[in-house]
């Protein structure tokens, strides 16, 4: 046993890997909570940003609201669909993964994180467009002054969940595509792919919030 | 002491024994995704009328309620048990303990008020 | 009793020194209690021959639970309220308090007296009488202590935070800066003189250099600013509302907000009402009257206008002073279209602040097809806007008032403008179509 | 208390410090046990880092004026650099992440931790966090650990730098604690119900949820003064329209709980230490438990008590004052029932229960100046003035690393398989215990007289109170190395081997051999009975 892998993946398709120090139910359960704790601490790192964001809508409540009219309202609504839609195909994955349809899987996951491919790409037009009127950090335009309070929280925020999507986008290529192809999943063992998608919905939640607050009410 | 030997923890918290954890129909995600889609469409609409600070408000509520439903569903959170809950709980109910606590300070700042004069 | 922070310099302090040491008898004696307890125990039970001899079985008792949970309970609300009270004091300065602005800054305290009087590093009172320290900073974050007054507050840039003290012996003492602010924190220091009355009096009135070196003093400054600002066309001083509320015994007043919050006028509702007027507006105002003077007004600036505003009583008169019109304005462009425009824009006549020229309806009516309408006056009648309609508007701004606005206009163009310009803006207002 | 805890089949020899070697060895072992090597070594590096500075701040204010340090600027480094090492590199790892990692698997009869990889993996974070820190002490930090903007915002120092180590540091802290409430929720062994739990678990418990949901508040606070600092988002800077008090806000709503991070670990400690030397149950194990949930809790709501005079509303100031008070109580159960659990025992006086009992007295001086502090118009007063320093000192020192050192003493034998020599340890002690005091009770009168704190020089009437201070520190940094010195070198070179119970424990870390094998017990463990079932007459009430 001294050579023991913690986590020996070396078993037949299907089967739970074996873990030298729990058994496979132990180990789905220590995953499942893990990664809601690790959820929640995600909340809390965007909890300050709401906080933020409350307390600064509080001062420049006028500005808040003027400054939101300026953010492309279909753009962020575009991309709510696109979100939404992108984590019902994740929801999707796991029951596939639950009746051991792997190409299930990969296929959900795949339309997933091309949607999340093409969030970043509007959210890019929305930059870039905002940049090139001196809306941005670094190329403040002096015109904009008043509205630098709002988009300083706007930048902070999206930008924080943009690099949210990111890492869900690896995480669902890593931990679901890639196994799903070598039909690792199955009724018995489909940890990771529910993992993935819990991360995916987070990415999802937090941009619900996002949408309304940054380019609705302002 | 080989890796077949499994040893089976007595006070686990996951729910039950078997690793099948619930599997929800496609078609109820599908049709949470149209609620979904259909509140966002309300919140847009509604962002449009001019409610004052009702607006806000409402656009929250909304919110929540599409949030509740992601995790409800997408999430599986209907099934899990009461310590799943509690952690997932945790950092909503922290958030508002912030937000609640900050908002104990800055609106009632310093009007430089007089309050043993002003009492009389 | 115990005299534990050393000397009282306020009336205050000792209100503060009894709950400290209330605080530090308990501590005391429960520190004693605990740990004479232990070691009792320690003595009386120990291993006399290094072998574990019986013990008991005990795993606890509910009785001493709720005794031990109930007592420290009763004692915790007892200093609670010691210095909630205590606190309730240090925050409640009378209403005859004397005001002396305190401006922090990298690494140095800053005083200036109402009768302009500045002074650096050094705070001069008189005793027996209250002293309120309205403080904001020019840099990072301060803090004003003066350990013998038993009082501090940090220092914040762009707010105003205040502390007072009511001295009762006269002497001279330290005051510290206690919030990190870079190298020379430590060396932050000034002296709080307390004198008595009459020679605080003398010291006050002194014209030496000081005094010479002093600018105007801020209330002055505030007055000069009232009419160089702009303010003048919009706030009255004599009770008169227009667009804005009246100056008249503004400070310190009290009333409802449009969205049915109770506000009362202080230094940092002023400040704010300044920089970012949308912030609040009081019933019965319009929401977007006011532009912001944000990157205007210095601090300093502010704090005169603040000044200017607790002096207003009714016997300040400010006349608008008749301008000739603005070269600018008058000078620029070639056609009429073109001087109109750079009228009715020019940021000192203050057009564009109150009538839109997309047709957004702001405190008055809009430009945009202006010309031609026919608008229906809060008497009932209707008239169609015409050259005469618009030069007896802008000359009499309150004898014809469009129905859902208010009187609010100021009549402040007379001398302003002349017969020739306004035929330019209307030449311009045609083209608002 | 367990019926399977017989000896492996292999020789008693092999354990988990030789069942492999190399340095290698280490560096890539998820060993619970081995991990928490690991960190001892890093966070001693960080404290004598932070002590040696706090040596050279204490040297510079034995006098008025200004003595071998010439600017200020230096000086304000210092604290900052020993502030920032003592809490974010020493102290919050500190007891959690050391005996934690070693105890929690021991104390609850599993082989691990529930992720063994996340739990190395988290070490690295610390040791990049470190590095990153390390880094930016090139341009020295000069901001204090509070890093209050808009100074933070404003200085030219290397503040971006040190905060992302801060952050980083943040997500290692985030990481450990999530491991082990997954832990002690899903490996406890069979019979290991919730109300056996060794007081240390329950006390790592509520350590870790403050670990995991607190932190993530600091780190997306300290990203924004990066923001800030970068392209100026306009939040904590006044003059772009931010609030510097909401940046103190935030920063407070992590930094209260964390010193329960700090001090609820030691808290177990003591309640593991006085049972086994008193040879008594520990009395009113439940409320014990309770008060660390309750202490975690009400830790969450009361943050702003730093904050009474950094110009936040009345009525805010007021509504904290009140909800701190609520901490004194939780906190006052465990004192009543630690020295009642003495209440007819047969006690015994070795090292660890010296610390214990000093702990005790350490802990009531530093509650109870809390308490002044909590107390609104007495706070005003000793706001940022050494009063605080030396509550702080009192609690962190007096409490979490006496408890630390406490604890490294207690589990030495098993950890080391050696045992120490009792006579160094004690006067080790003695030099601690004493020239501790000798720092800080000076600290506490010189509050008094309104000395402030961060004050690279003072004027001269506190001169005499700074020079027993300085003399206090050195007997108190010579009692540290004594201390630490006496482990190390049993450690390496000690004869005397530990037996596997060397007190006469019932709890379940000492029912396997010293040091435990790699996978901690032979066969998994049945638990039948409570951890502190000590006393031998019959079972009765007081
Ligand atoms: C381990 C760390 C630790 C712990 C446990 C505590 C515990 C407490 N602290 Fe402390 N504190 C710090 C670390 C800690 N603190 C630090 C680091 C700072 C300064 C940070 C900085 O500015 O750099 C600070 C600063 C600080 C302040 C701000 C001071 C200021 O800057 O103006 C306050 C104010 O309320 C406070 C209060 C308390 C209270 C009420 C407790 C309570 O939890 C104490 C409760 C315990 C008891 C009361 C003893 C047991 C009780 C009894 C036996 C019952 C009988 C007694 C009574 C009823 C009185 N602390
Ligand atoms: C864990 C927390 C911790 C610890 C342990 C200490 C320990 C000490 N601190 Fe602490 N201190 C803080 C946390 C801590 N401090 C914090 C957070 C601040 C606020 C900073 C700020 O304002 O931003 C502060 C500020 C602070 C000040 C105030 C500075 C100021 O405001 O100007 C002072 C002044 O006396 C001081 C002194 C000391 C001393 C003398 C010790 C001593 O007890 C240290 C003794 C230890 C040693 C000397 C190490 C010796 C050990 C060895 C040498 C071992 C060798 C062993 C081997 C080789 C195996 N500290
Ligand atoms: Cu100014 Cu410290
Ligand atoms: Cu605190």
């Amino acid at each position: 046993m001294s050579t023991s892998a913690i986590v020996d993946h070396n078993v037949p398709p299907g089967e739970p890997p074996i873990i030298h120090h729990m058994d496979s139910n132990t180990a789905y359960g220590a995953a499942k909570l893990g990664m809601w704790l690790f959820l929640a601490t995600e909340v809390l790192l965007f909890a300050v940003m709401f906080c933020s964001f409350a307390i600064m809508r509080y001062y420049h409540l006028a500005e808040f609201h003027d400054a939101s009219h300026h953010l492309n309202l279909w753009a962020g609504a575009l991309n709510t669909a696109i979100l939404l839609f992108s984590s019902y195909t994740a929801a999707v994955a796991v029951t596939k993964a639950q009746q051991g349809d792997n190409k299930g899987v990969a296929r959900n996951f795949g339309i997933s994180v091309f949607c999340g491919f093409l969030f970043l790409m509007v959210k890019t037009f929305e930059y870039t467009g905002k940049a090139h009127h001196g809306m941005f950090p670094f190329v403040w335009n002096s015109h904009f002054y008043e509205y630098k309070n709002f988009l300083g929280i706007y930048y902070c925020m999206t930008g924080l969940h943009a690099l949210h999507v990111i890492i869900g986008m690896v995480v669902m290529t890593l931990y679901g595509i890639r196994p799903a192809l070598k039909n690792r999943f199955s009724g018995k063992y489909y940890t990771p792919v529910e993992l993935s998608a819990l991360y995916w919905h987070l990415v999802d939640l937090i941009w619900i919030y996002l949408f309304p607050l940054l380019y609705l009410v302002g | 002491m080989g890796h077949a030997h499994a040893h089976s923890q007595a006070h686990t918290d996951s729910h039950g024994h078997d690793m099948q954890g619930h599997i929800v129909p496609v078609r109820t995600f599908f049709k949470v995704l149209v609620a979904l889609l259909i509140l966002t469409v309300i919140t847009v609409a509604a962002a449009q009328v001019d409610l004052g600070k009702w607006n806000i408000v409402g656009a929250l509520v909304i919110a929540s309620v599409k949030a509740s439903l992601v995790i409800l569903v997408f999430m599986h959170g209907k099934y899990e048990n009461k310590i799943l809950w509690t952690y997932i709980l945790l950092p909503f109910i922290l958030l508002a303990i912030m937000i609640g606590g900050v908002f104990t300070d800055d609106p009632f700042r310093d009007r430089i008020s007089h309050f043993k004069v002003s009492a009389e | 009793m115990l005299g534990l922070l050393g000397e009282q310099g306020s009336e205050f302090a000792h209100k503060v020194d009894f709950a400290n040491d209330i605080v530090t008898i308990i501590s005391v004696i429960c520190t004693v209690a605990i740990v004479g307890t232990m070691l009792y125990f320690a003595v009386i039970y120990r291993q006399r021959d290094g072998k574990d001899h019986e013990t008991p079985m005990i795993e606890g008792n509910n009785t001493l639970e709720v005794i031990w949970t109930v007592f420290p309970t009763l004692v915790c609300i007892w200093v609670a309220w010691l210095g909630y009270d205590s606190f309730v004091d240090l925050r409640s300065p009378p209403a005859d308090a004397m005001e002396i602005n305190v401006t922090g800054r990298k690494w140095a305290w800053d005083f200036q007296y109402k009768n302009g009087k500045k002074t650096t590093s050094e705070i001069v009172v008189p005793v027996d009488q209250p002293v309120k320290l309205i403080m904001t900073s020019k840099d990072v974050l301060h803090s004003f202590f003066v350990p013998v007054m038993r009082t501090k507050m940090d220092v914040i840039p762009g707010r105003y935070t205040y502390e007072w003290f009511k001295p009762i012996k006269t002497g001279d003492f330290q005051v510290f800066c206690t919030e990190y602010c870079g190298n020379e924190h430590s060396k932050m220091l000034a002296r709080l003189k307390v004198l008595p009355r009459a020679e605080f009096d003398r010291w006050l009135a002194d014209d030496s250099e000081e005094r010479k070196l002093a600018a105007l003093k801020p209330s002055d400054l505030g007055k000069e600013l009232y009419a160089g600002k702009q303010c003048i066309s919009c706030h009255s001083l004599d009770g008169t509302p227009r667009v804005g509320p009246t100056w008249l015994k503004a400070f310190g007043r009290e009333g409802e907000l449009a969205d049915g919050t109770k506000y009362k006028i202080d230094e940092n509702y002023i400040r704010e009402s300044i920089l970012n007027p949308q912030a609040k507006t009081v019933k019965g105002y319009p929401a977007m009257g006011m532009p912001s003077y944000q990157g205007q007004l210095s601090d300093d600036e502010i704090t005169g206008i603040i000044e200017f505003i607790k002096t207003v009583d009714g016997s300040q008169k400010i006349d608008v002073a008749p301008e000739a019109p603005k070269k600018s304005a008058a000078a620029a462009g070639a056609t009429p279209v073109e001087r109109g425009k750079a009228i009715v824009h020019d940021t000192g006549n203050l057009c564009i602040t109150c009538h839109s020229i997309d047709g957004s309806k702001l405190v008055g009516p809009s430009f945009k097809g202006l010309w031609g309408r026919q608008e229906k006056l809060s008497d009932g009648s209707t008239v169609t806007v015409d050259a005469a309609y618009i030069k007896e508007s802008i000359w009499k701004p309150t004898a014809k008032i469009v129905e859902g606005y208010g009187p609010v206009m100021p009549a402040m163009y007379e001398g302003k403008l002349t017969d020739e310009n306004l035929n330019d803006v209307i030449e311009y207002l045609k083209t608002l179509q | 208390m367990s019926a399977h805890t017989h000896t492996a089949h292999g020789s008693e020899e092999l354990n988990y410090l030789n069942w492999k070697t190399g340095i290698w060895s280490w560096l890539t072992s998820t060993d619970h046990k081995r991990i928490c090597f690991l960190y001892l070594f890093a966070i001693m590096i960080f404290f004598i880092g932070g002590g040696i500075a706090a040596l050279l701040m204490r040297t510079e204010l034995a006098f008025s004026g200004s003595q071998f340090i010439k600017d200020p600027h230096t000086y304000n480094v210092l604290f900052t650099m020993h502030g920032v090492f003592m809490i974010f590199l020493f102290v919050v790892p500190g007891i959690p992440a050391t005996l934690g990692n070693f105890l929690i698997p021991l104390m609850i009869g599993a082989k691990d931790v529930a992720f063994p990889r996340l739990n190395l993996f988290s070490w690295y974070l610390y040791v990049v966090g470190a590095l990153i820190g390390g880094y930016a002490m090139l341009h020295p930090v000069d901001t204090g650990w509070t890093f209050y903007a808009p100074y933070s915002t404003t200085t030219d120092t290397s503040v971006s730098l040190m905060v992302f180590a801060a952050f980083v540091l943040g997500f290692s802290s985030i990481l450990t604690g999530l491991n082990f409430l997954v832990t002690i929720h899903q490996l406890r062994a069979p019979g290991m119900t919730w109300m056996r739990l060794p007081v240390f678990v329950w006390a790592s418990y509520a350590t870790a949820v403050i670990q995991t949901v607190a932190t993530p508040v600091v780190g997306m606070t300290l990203l924004l003064v990066i923001a800030e600092r970068t392209f100026g988002a306009g939040i904590f800077d006044p003059s772009k329209g931010g609030d510097p008090v909401l940046m103190e806000h935030l920063f407070w709503f992590y930094s209260h709980p964390v010193v329960y991070i700090m001090v609820l670990p030691a808290f177990g400690v003591v309640g593991e230490i006085i049972p086994v030397f008193s040879r008594k149950p520990l009395f009113g194990y439940k409320m014990v438990v309770i008060s660390s949930m309750a202490i975690a809790a009400v830790g969450f709501i009361v943050w702003a008590h730093h904050m009474f005079v950094a110009g936040i509303s009345d009525f805010s100031a007021k509504f904290f004052s009140i909800v701190t008070f609520l901490v004194a109580i939780p906190t006052a159960i465990k004192v009543f029932n630690w020295v009642s659990t003495m209440y007819k025992g047969s006690i015994s006086f070795a090292t660890p229960m010296l610390y214990a009992m000093a702990f005790v007295f350490l802990f009531m001086v530093a509650g109870t100046t809390g308490i002044y502090l909590a107390m609104l118009g007495v706070d005003v007063y000793y706001h940022d003035t050494y009063f605080v320093v030396a509550h702080f000192h009192y609690t962190i020192q007096g409490g979490a690393v006496i408890g630390l050192i406490a604890a490294l003493h207690f589990w030495f034998p098993k950890m080391s398989g050696k045992m120490y020599n009792e006579t160094v340890s004690k006067v080790a002690f003695a030099f601690l215990f004493l020239g501790f005091n000798l720092t800080f009770i000076p600290q506490f009168v010189l509050g008094m007289d309104g000395m402030p704190r961060r004050y690279y020089d003072y004027p001269a009437q506190y001169q005499t109170l700074h020079t027993i201070s300085t003399i206090g520190a050195y007997l108190n940094g010579f009692g540290y190395m004594f201390a630490l010195v006496n482990l190390l070198w049993t450690a390496k070179f000690g004869k005397v081997k530990a037996p596997r119970n060397p007190y006469n424990s019932v709890s379940l870390e000492w029912q396997t051999q010293s040091p435990p094998i790699h996978e901690n017990f032979p066969e998994t463990p049945v638990v039948d009975k409570d951890p502190y079932h000590y006393g031998t007459a019959t079972h009765t009430h007081a």
